[in-house]
């Protein structure tokens, strides 16, 4: 199809963005074409999903302006862009647990005075046949409390399917989706192309960008390098220009000595979560952990540390079966574990860099009852020299660094409690270049030194770089387990990819 | 789930089994508690707590609460009441808009409080609540406004009937229950209040506009406690600066939080409130007659309201699902 | 240097108060004495504390204080003793710390309150019938003084032998509580004649609940009530009777026998008297207890005009 | 490229010394104290009377005491309405049970051990089912009141002579009530400022979440300030039978309002993870100023309650805003 010659209907100039006096996304400029589809590429942390939320009015931008219909027009918040006729369907949906679904659906686009009546009747008539054009059997008078990921995400293309908006941005909506829920999705969405209006698809998933998209823009590093029809390039290409440099040049973690059985789980099940979990970690040995957004990985690192134990299985440390109801339990037995989640699980954002760094080795700083501030100091001054954190002070609040340096800066409060298995989610998910590459070496430190690491993450390059061997998870199992000889990209994909009961191979 | 099950599973029908029970125990040991004129009883003690507890249903829903309603509704009758003494020549009926127009400002500055400085309504309400009620003994110079200044015809609100022997106060909060029930069901900005307390972060990314659904919340809340308060001159004859509407908000979360309302917010049905209202309503017509001292009330009360917290933490529980099993949660 | 006195009440926006601050502030102007009323905002047990001490920081020469408690004060009042200052319970002792005060003034002798409330009410009744009585807290120690007499008085009397005592009800002094409380007593007792409410809250809940079921006929409400809060009831015939004292000269009274007694033209002794402006001879009764009026002063219909109270 | 190991901004950079030193919440109540005092002996000349002051922080020693420990439990995010309800119970308990003749000694254990029982069922209710402790606390405060009520009904309870007469005995010529504060203050703020449990309630309150997968037994340090909330408001209560000599079920009535002012003038933040003890402190102090002075001052006590609830307004407000301008 040739949406070339069609009208704009959104263009940004200059856009840029700065969080915390980091920039984000810099210098964008992009022109959206009515009636077509059109694909953002880009690594993890490339800026995609920020751009989406600076044209739906979530963020605004730093510099720089957006045109509508030749219009400059101030996208101040969701309200005026629902307004302007724009959708977006969040990353991670976004949902109001104690209302229906009906509701869930129209919320935010319905019109009118704050005292309007609420047209219950043709509210649930429209959500019922609004999900029966995607295929998907869900009670709209139902909660939306207790619905999958999946339905959810489901919910969340049907609000902007029943929207009339002529600006529709999907932001990764297949991760968590089955293959025939994506083959609906696609036939809807080139209807809706056909109709006139705008897509915007965000997707790591390149077969997916190929099927469905007119153009596709690359994003690296928060600046867009390219912008042409899907046609006019080849996944080489694409990749080369999202990563910046062919694949080849992530440097290899070095062999190293391989050891005994540092960490081994058996059969570990908590229902709903992940089930029949089973592997081992030796020492020296970084074990990759890859899959699908919501395959369950995080929730098994979870239940090793012991913040939300599993119901079944069993833990072996270092060869001795053991119980670990808390994460207080599973340091003493000589674990750690980097949470992907920073501002929530990692940072204490208002604490100074100090104390964030020895917050998990009390007994070091204080040996008899009181803490000792020099010993505090030597241990936080000591972790900043040897992975290069930078700050102005110590005494700073850990707020105000970088997000890398916050990273690395978890990163020496594990290692001060002299770890023998490491667990690292999304280590570097949020991190710049640089400090990616300072972090790849200090895993291979780490294993050299002859500790146990297992590395969750969902960069592929990544795993496949520093990894003896790959375990994938799919929906909540393990699908399979490749030594590094074997891992490629495909074979990751392929047993990352849910199947639909009966079809798996 | 069929229907039946689902009806069962309902707090609504939990709430109305105990009162059934309840009356039917109490009914055992003095038959006279199950006659109309206990009824009439039970009714009569529940309109200002009904009105005050719809108000403050909305707050909890949003994920607030109002501490400050019983010194709103003091401070509302007392203007009221003073309007009555020092100016007789005012139609009384106008006391009505003055007191709820004066609920819902007093209500309006907790909100924006809460709002512009983003602080917690608890501590703020906690404040206004010392506030109010200072304001009240100024304005009075701390004086009781007599039984004599209270126009007859209000008083006669709480007595004569329009139909059925029932009193208008009693008509008026039932109203005020009805209204409310249109206003969370069946009005955009009601259902808007729901979603804000279900979900507070994605509010706004839903074209939310979190301050005004705040600010209605909590001018609803004063202006339901102004209406409370020209209904305490109604029932009591008599406005005092110290006593009136103290301690109504406690009595007043006791209703909501048994009627179901979750305090996490999002949660909650005007029909289950109602229930919570005239279940404390048959407890405390019950004591006296059953010959069980008025001290114990309290105790009974701070019982009820843990018990149903517990209860509702574990239907909660029970129906947990896979994103609450998140550790962050 | 004109005499300091204070008067602290139970807490503010309590009506009855009012009248007693008139009494003292009428009699300051007239001594040439410097007045001052002060209460805390809420009646409870030690709320009075810190004002008792703030007047004795002040160097003030006479406390009369409505206590809030029988005995939580006792160490305060002790230390304001011991300054020097002469301290009066007026209106309500601290029954059974009799040594922490110098005197107390009462309206009337406590003990002729219960014979008089059952003479009243039996005169509301013809001397027949069932009644109940709707008092404050279970532990407020005048009304159980008062409710100990009315008992006496219908045992020993045989003038009110057909009259029956059914329960003892009480209503918190809360008007919710009275509320519920008389109209347990309608349901339990479908034959009461006659209730004695011997506290002003009380009463008037009492009154409402009779004439919203239009049973002024058949239950007659009786007790201790304020003019100013029952003088509608009077008005439509809910309540014939009640009676009560006068507060105003409460506090007139204080004040004389204060300025007495600091410049010494009065004795504080058992059995000693002195004159009073309007008052006339007044005693001084055992327990250096003191009171305005012989007898309990009855409102009706002819008289509650009279009284602006 | 951007192949530079730098991004563009690492940190911020940090804020001048005197910032840090002086734009801080005990900073504000300090300044409020002095200002406090000043305005006070202009008010009136008994002010500066410190025997007089001394003597009415003995009244104020006990909400202010409780004060303290709250201050940790608002610090570690939790916050516990129900110790003024707590202090008449147990004190009542203690009377009570006292007055049905057992020993003097054992009676008090009883009382404390009541505190430590309320405190723990807190606890229990908020870490163990997980339910916001201002609403747990908001019931339990009527509970405790109203059981206190049902033992003591409304009449007062006399406690033994030889109980009485705390806030008589001096030390050094200052009530034991104000030492003993100053004691705890003293011990709390080693805790908090120098101790491991002091510094895990701070990480505890600035983010949960971190704090356990940290390593930190977050439920267990929660528990233990419930518990120290029960224990060191049953210490409240009895202290107050002794000053009192009687208790009666309405001992406190309205206290926790006091407790929370005070924690909240001292610059704790309500949402947790910052204040200090010193805060705390300076606040105790501050209020008692303020309110004798208005007493002294013969300010109607209508003010008082417009003046405590501006000031609770205010302090928070201020406090939001001092903690929203150094933090980026
Ligand atoms: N609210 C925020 N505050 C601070 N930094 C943010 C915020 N949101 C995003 N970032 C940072 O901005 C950068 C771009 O993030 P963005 O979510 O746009 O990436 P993305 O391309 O969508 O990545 P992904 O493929 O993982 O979804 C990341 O470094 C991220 O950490
Ligand atoms: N906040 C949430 N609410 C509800 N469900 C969630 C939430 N976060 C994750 N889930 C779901 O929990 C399941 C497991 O998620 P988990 O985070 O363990 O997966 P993961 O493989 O680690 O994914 P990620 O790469 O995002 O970390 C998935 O179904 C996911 O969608
Ligand atoms: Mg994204
Ligand atoms: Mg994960």
């Amino acid at each position: 199809m040739d949406s070339g010659s069609n009208p704009v209907l959104l263009s940004a100039r200059g856009i840029a963005k700065q969080f915390a006096g980091v920039e984000v996304l810099s210098d964008v400029s992009l022109d959206l074409r009515r009636g077509e589809i059109h694909a953002l590429l880009g690594e993890n942390g490339a800026g995609k999903s920020t751009f989406a939320k600076i044209i739906a009015g979530v963020h605004r931008p730093t510099r720089g302006t957006l045109v509508l219909n030749g219009q400059e027009v101030d996208i101040a918040n969701p309200i005026v862009a629902q307004r302007l006729g724009i959708t977006l369907i969040h990353q991670e949906p976004i949902s109001f647990p104690d209302l229906s679904v009906a509701e869930n659906l129209v919320l935010g686009r319905d019109a009118g005075a704050p005292l309007a009546r609420v047209p219950w009747a043709r509210m649930l008539a429209e959500a019922r046949a609004t999900m029966g054009l995607l295929g998907v059997s869900i009670d709209v008078t139902r909660p939306m409390r207790g619905l999958s990921i999946a339905d959810q995400q489901m919910v969340e293309i049907a609000r902007a399917l029943a929207s009339d908006s002529r600006l529709i941005l999907m932001d990764e909506p297949t991760a968590p989706l089955t293959p025939k829920e994506v083959a609906t999705l696609f036939t809807i969405a080139r209807r809706l192309r056909d109709e006139g209006r705008t897509v915007i698809f965000i997707s790591h998933r390149l077969e997916e960008v190929r099927a469905l998209c007119d153009r596709v823009t690359i994003f690296r590093d928060g600046r867009k390098v390219a912008t042409e029809p899907t046609a006019a390039l080849a996944d080489a290409d694409i990749i080369r220009l999202m990563i910046g440099r062919p694949l080849k040049e992530y440097l290899h973690k070095t062999k190293t000595q391989v050891g005994d059985v540092a960490l081994k789980v058996t059969g570990l099940t908590r229902p709903g979560l992940f089930r029949d979990i089973s592997f081992q970690v030796r020492r020296g040995e970084v074990v990759g952990l890859a899959g699908l957004v919501g395959a369950g990985r995080t929730d098994v690192a979870q239940a090793i540390f012991g913040i939300a134990p599993a119901e079944q299985g069993s833990i072996e440390v270092a060869g001795r079966p053991v119980r670990i109801p808390d994460p207080a339990a599973a340091i003493a037995l000589g674990l750690a574990f980097v949470p992907e989640d920073r501002a929530q699980a990692g940072i204490f954002r208002s604490l100074p860099v100090d104390q964030n760094i020895t917050a998990a080795v009390p007994r070091r700083i204080a040996p008899v009852l009181f803490i000792r501030r020099a010993v505090e100091r030597a241990l936080a001054v000591e972790a900043v020299k040897r992975l290069r954190i930078r700050l102005a002070t110590l005494r700073q609040p850990i707020g105000e660094l970088s997000g890398g340096n916050q990273q690395k800066a978890i990163l020496s409060r594990w290692l001060l409690t002299d770890p023998q298995v490491l667990i690292l989610d999304e280590p570097t998910r949020g991190i710049d270049i640089g400090v990616k590459a300072e972090f790849y070496d200090r895993i291979g430190e780490l294993a050299a030194d002859g500790r146990a690491i297992l590395l969750i993450s969902s960069e592929l390059p990544e795993l496949l770089a520093l990894c003896d061997r790959i375990l994938v998870m799919s929906e909540g199992r393990l699908t399979a387990e490749l030594p590094r000889a074997q891992a490629t990209q495909e074979a990751i994909m392929q047993a990352a990819v849910p199947r639909l009961q009966g079809v798996a191979a | 789930m069929t229907g039946w099950r689902s009806l069962l599973l309902r707090r609504e029908t939990g709430i109305a089994v105990m009162i059934v029970l309840f009356c039917l125990a109490v009914g055992a040991v003095k038959p006279q508690f199950l006659t109309l004129n206990s009824l009439r009883i039970i009714l009569l003690l529940t309109p200002l707590i009904l009105i005050g507890a719809m108000g403050q249903m909305l707050v909890i829903v949003a994920r607030h609460v109002d501490l400050s309603i019983g010194s709103i509704l003091g401070l509302t009758a007392m203007v009221a009441g003073m309007m009555f003494r020092y100016a007789p020549e005012v139609p009384w009926p106008l006391a009505f808009p003055l007191a709820i127009g004066l609920g819902a400002v007093l209500g309006l500055v907790n909100g924006a409080l809460v709002t512009l400085f983003r602080l917690p309504a608890i501590i703020v309400t906690l404040g206004t609540l010392s506030l109010y009620r200072g304001m009240t003994f100024i304005i009075s110079d701390a004086k009781q406004i007599d039984r004599q200044y209270v126009p007859s015809a209000l008083k006669a609100m709480s007595q004569t009937s329009p139909v059925f022997g029932i009193p208008w106060i009693i008509f008026i909060a039932f109203g005020v229950a009805l209204l409310t029930w249109w206003f969370a069901m069946h009005t955009r900005i009601g259902r808007q209040v729901f979603a804000l307390g279900s979900n507070p972060v994605a509010a706004p990314l839903r074209g939310i506009n979190v301050t005004r659904v705040t600010l209605t919340v909590f001018a609803i809340s004063g202006a339901l406690s102004g209406l409370a308060g020209i209904m305490y001159a109604s029932r009591w004859g008599f406005v005092n600066p110290s006593n009136t509407g103290n301690g109504f908000e406690f009595q007043v979360i006791a209703a909501v939080v048994i009627g179901g309302v979750s305090i996490n917010g999002g949660v909650g049905t005007v029909p289950g409130v109602v229930l919570g209202v005239l279940l404390l309503g048959c407890v405390s017509a019950a004591l006296p007659l059953l010959g069980i001292p008025g001290t114990t009330q309290s105790a009974i009360y701070g019982a009820v309201i843990l018990i149903a917290l517990v209860i509702d933490r574990m239907v909660r529980m029970q129906g947990r699902t896979r994103g609450t099993q998140r550790a962050g949660a | 240097e004109p005499l300091k006195i204070v008067y602290i009440g139970k807490n503010t926006g309590n009506p009855y108060f009012d009248s007693i601050t008139g009494g003292f502030e009428d009699a300051c102007k007239s001594l040439g004495c410097e007045f001052e009323f002060v209460a805390p905002a809420t009646a409870e047990a030690t709320s009075q504390i810190p004002f008792i001490e703030a007047q004795i920081q002040r160097g003030v020469n006479v406390i009369g204080i409505a206590p809030n408690s029988p005995d939580a004060l006792n160490e305060v009042l002790a230390s304001a003793r011991e300054k020097g200052i002469l301290v009066l319970t007026v209106n309500g002792d601290i029954t059974g710390s009799e040594q922490y005060r110098d005197a107390t003034i009462l309206p009337v002798n406590f003990d002729i309150v219960g014979r008089d409330q059952v003479e009243l009410v039996g005169s509301l009744i013809g001397y027949e019938g069932e009644i109940a009585i709707l008092s404050a807290t279970t532990e407020a120690p005048d009304q159980n003084k008062w409710i100990v007499g009315m008992n006496e008085t219908l045992k020993s009397d045989p003038k009110y032998a057909k009259m029956k005592l059914v329960a003892t009800v009480y209503g918190d002094d809360q008007p919710e509580k009275s509320t519920t409380e008389m109209e347990a007593l309608l349901a339990n007792f479908p034959n009461l004649k006659g209730v004695i409410a011997p506290t002003t809250v009380g009463i008037a809940a009492a009154a409402q609940v009779v004439q919203s079921r239009g049973l002024a006929e058949t239950v007659k409400v009786t007790g201790l009530g304020l003019p100013s809060e029952m003088r509608d009831f009077i008005k439509d015939g809910t309540v014939t009777a009640f009676q009560l004292w006068s507060p105003y000269n409460e506090g007139w009274l204080a004040v004389h026998f204060a300025k007495g007694v600091l410049d010494g033209s009065i004795k504080n002794e058992v059995g000693g008297t002195f004159e009073v402006p309007n008052l006339g001879t007044i005693t001084i009764n055992p327990n250096n207890s003191i009171n305005t009026q012989a007898e309990l002063t009855t409102f009706d219909a002819k008289n509650i005009d009279e009284f602006n109270f | 490229m951007t192949e530079t190991s730098a991004t563009a901004r690492d940190a911020a950079p940090p804020r001048p010394l005197w910032q840090v030193l002086l734009i801080r919440p005990e900073m504000m109540t300090l300044i409020l104290l002095l200002v406090g005092i000043f305005a006070g002996s202009q008010l009136s000349e008994f002010f500066l009377d410190t025997d007089y002051i001394l003597k009415s922080f003995t009244l104020s020693a006990e909400f202010a005491m409780v004060a303290l420990v709250l201050t940790l439990v608002i610090i570690a995010g939790e916050i516990d309405l129900s110790p003024a309800a707590n202090m008449a119970l147990s004190a009542c308990l203690f009377a009570w049970v006292q007055a049905a003749g057992v020993p003097l000694p054992l009676a008090v254990l009883v009382g404390l051990g009541a505190g430590l029982a309320m405190g723990a069922l807190n606890g229990a209710l908020v870490i163990g089912l997980q339910i916001p402790s201002i609403i747990v606390t908001i019931g339990t405060l009527i509970l405790y009141r109203g059981l206190a009520q049902i033992i003591a009904g409304d009449k007062s309870i006399r406690v033994p002579e030889s109980f009485v007469g705390i806030n008589d005995v001096m030390v050094a010529g200052i009530p034991l009530p104000v030492i003993l504060f100053c004691l705890l203050a003293l011990v709390l703020g080693l805790l908090l400022g120098t101790t491991i449990f002091g510094r895990q309630i701070y990480l505890v309150g600035t983010n949960e979440v971190a704090a356990r997968h940290a390593g930190v037994r977050s439920a267990r340090i929660r528990m233990i300030l419930f518990l120290m909330m029960g224990l060191v408001s049953a210490v409240a209560g009895l202290m107050t039978a002794s000053r009192l000599g009687s208790v009666r079920y309405d001992l406190g009535l309205g206290g926790e309002l006091q407790m929370v002012l005070m924690a909240m003038l001292g610059g704790t933040y309500i949402f947790g993870g910052r204040g200090t003890i010193l805060g705390t402190f300076l606040a105790a102090w501050l209020l008692v100023i303020v309110t004798t002075g208005m007493i002294v001052a013969n300010v109607l006590p209508a003010w008082q309650l417009c003046v405590l609830g501006l000031l609770l307004i205010v302090s928070i407000i201020a406090t939001n805003l001092i903690y929203s301008r150094t933090q980026r």
